[in-house]
């Protein structure tokens, strides 16, 4: 399978760019914390495509196999650990979101800074 | 013949990944990130990353989607547009596509048994657990013990995740009488639905036991302590959903919650002091028992069931600060 | 002889529950409107899970993996009918009417 | 033969996914989300059992119980804040 060799960071980069692109050009704050979290998701999927090994399977060791090949632990780890934090790390950008619109009234860049503009 | 699956799955991703930034709909752009987490979760089970794939259904298939829906009606259900400027970012993003696509064809094909990745330290993790810790799940030896400091520090990251959005929604609004009984909307929960909430109450007890299994097992198959928080934070979840907020907070109080995101950490750092007290370093579990190997396991459960407290009581009381907050 | 049995019976299983989930998904996609989207959705969820993981428990036999697939379609059959429930409530309370779409005949 | 199904799934993932981006009622895509869980259950023990690791059954358990939780919040959502409804039925992607 030469030909879908990379085809999973060609996805990573698209994915990481569209998540970018929700950051840097939606006004709206939620969808700027979807755009990120999605963001996310796209380092999550560079990570695990790196720990995939040829032939290997999980790494849970099963007894009384032998010369069976492991696929890579660490990245593993490091994105299990990072998902639970995304999810918290979000839901504190949500709930800074829902006090925004509760002092601005709303929740679009532009008008917030017209807001503070005239203030 | 599976990897041709993922290219397919990846390619559906991708669809899911532009629609969800094109929609103006916030609630259909949640809608659509379920989907997304679905789809993540199978690819990361195909690339051979079971607790992974456990992580992402445990978190994404209840709490991400309430979370956002949460905090949905607490704001507004539309985005407003904002044509000027959109070309400027498209040709930026477009270009960095193209930069990292190119930059890709240095990287090393998947699965390619030669990669620097595989060559540094995954060997010895792989062939040194079953000796230093003998349990089957690598993932969790090297999770809890070779990098248990790296996790302490998620938890802590966690914890103050949680400590942060209770400053921030936790904090008394302007109209509300006072801060001892907190404003509850919806103290109904779904509790005139019949079929969802006699199904409901069938399943939270499974699925509390299964969060247990998880937890328990996860040094023998695919779980841990993050998986297990977030599936038993979803049995709660689902409880508050049927039965109404005031009703769930009456059977795990707030007091509670915020009991457990504090043993949590206070117990995985309480076990790395173990160690240097019994005469090891900080975080090595060698020592707590007789042998180095059932101190080892000791610790793991240890501080397995600290990670599992903060991230059940994170997530809840996360919960509660959206869903018992009122719309202005 | 019987693993020949065993073997063709859940492979006949499995097809065939391939089958219908494939048709669920069809008529999820070319059906008119909501609610029969809904109904081609719900009706062959339950039953193309019936069929595979009972196919697939022929081929697991009688081990651990069996007891799970038995947990699975379980859980499966309780919830699936429950969330069609709930989104099509969710859809009436939010006012979408049911109705009967005029059938436009091809000619 | 687990190909076989396993390919049948992926098609129908393709189909409800099509469903989700088509619309047009903010149901029919919730509708795509929930069809999506249940092949995605399917698939997840289908693709255990072609791997030759059926411990890893775990995981279609973990969403044959949880998947549901998602729609049952989309409930109490529209019954909550019938107000602010998602309710416009031409919605675009």
């Amino acid at each position: 399978m030469e030909l879908f060799g990379l085809y999973n960071y060609w996805v990573f980069a698209i994915i990481l760019m569209t998540g970018f692109y929700a950051v840097i050009a939606k006004g709206n704050l939620i969808k700027k914390l979807i755009g990120l979290s999605i963001f996310q998701s796209a380092v999550f999927l560079l990570y695990i495509s790196m720990d995939k090994v040829d032939g290997g399977t999980a790494p849970i060791i099963q007894k009384g196999v032998i010369d069976q090949v492991y696929s890579n632990p660490l990245p593993q780890v490091l994105i299990l650990t990072a998902i639970v934090v995304g999810i918290s790390t979000t839901a504190l950008g949500l709930a800074i979101v829902v006090r925004i619109k509760e002092s601005y009234g709303t929740i679009e860049e532009h008008e917030i800074q017209e807001l503070e503009r005239n203030s | 013949m599976v990897i041709l699956f993922a290219v397919f799955l990846l390619t559906l991703l991708v669809f899911t990944a532009v629609a969800i930034i094109r929609t103006t709909n916030l609630f259909v752009a949640v809608m659509l990130s379920g989907i997304f987490s679905l789809l993540m979760a199978a690819n990361f089970f195909i690339l051979d990353a079971a607790d992974v794939a456990l992580t992402e259904a445990a978190v994404g298939a209840g709490i991400t989607t309430v979370l956002f829906l949460g905090a949905l009606a607490l704001t507004v259900e539309r985005e407003q547009t904002v044509p000027d400027g959109r070309w400027v970012s498209i040709s930026v993003v477009v270009l960095t596509t193209l930069v990292l696509i190119y930059a890709t064809f240095d990287k090393p094909r998947l699965g390619d048994p030669d990669a620097p990745v595989h060559q540094h330290v995954a060997p010895w993790y792989l062939g040194q657990t079953p000796e230093l810790i003998d349990i089957p799940n690598v993932v969790t030896a090297v999770l809890a013990s070779f990098r248990g400091y790296d996790t302490l520090g998620e938890v802590f990251v966690v914890f103050t995740a949680c400590i942060g959005v209770l400053f921030v929604l936790g904090a008394r609004q302007e109209n509300s009488q006072s801060l001892a009984t907190p404003p509850i909307s919806n103290t109904h929960g779904l509790r005139h639905h019949l079929i969802p909430r006699v199904v409901g109450r069938l399943l939270i007890p499974f699925i509390v036991l299964f969060g247990l299994y998880v937890q328990f097992h996860g040094e023998y198959g695919p779980g841990g302590g993050f998986q297990a928080g977030a599936i038993i934070a979803t049995a709660m979840i689902l409880s508050a959903l049927l039965e109404g907020e005031a009703q769930a907070l009456r059977a795990v109080p707030r007091s509670t919650l915020l009991g457990l995101i504090v043993v949590g950490p206070l117990l995985y750092g309480a076990v790395g002091l173990a160690g240097i007290i019994l005469g090891g370093n900080f975080l090595d579990y060698s020592v707590l028992a007789q042998s180095s190997v059932s101190g080892q396991q000791l610790g793991i459960l240890l501080i397995e069931a600290g990670v599992g407290m903060t991230v059940c009581g994170a997530l809840l009381l996360i919960f509660h600060a959206f869903a018992s907050r009122e719309k202005l | 002889m019987m693993e020949i049995v065993v073997d063709v019976l859940s492979w006949t299983l499995l097809a065939t529950g391939g089958a219908f989930v494939f048709i669920g998904g069809l008529g999820a996609l070319r059906l008119p409107n909501f609610y029969t989207r809904m109904h081609a959705a719900s009706l062959t969820d339950t039953m193309g899970t019936i069929l595979i993981l009972v196919g697939i428990m022929l081929q697991g036999g009688l081990s651990l993996a069996t007891v799970k697939l038995v947990a699975i379609l379980g859980f499966l059959l309780l919830t699936g009918p429950t969330a069609s429930y709930a989104l099509a409530n969710a859809a009436l309370l939010s006012g979408l009417k049911p109705e009967v779409p005029q059938l436009k005949r091809r000619d | 033969m687990y190909y076989i199904v396993s390919i049948a799934i992926l098609v129908t993932m393709g189909l409800a996914l099509i469903r989700a981006l088509r619309g047009p009622t903010v149901y029919d895509r919730v509708l795509a989300v929930n069809m999506f869980g249940t092949k995605t259950a399917l698939l997840l023990s289908v693709i255990a059992f072609l791997f030759g690791r059926p411990d890893f059954l775990d995981l279609a358990l973990a969403y044959a119980l949880i998947n549901f939780v998602g729609v049952l919040a989309v409930l109490e959502f529209f019954q909550n804040h019938p107000n602010n409804k998602t309710s416009d039925q031409l919605d675009e992607v």
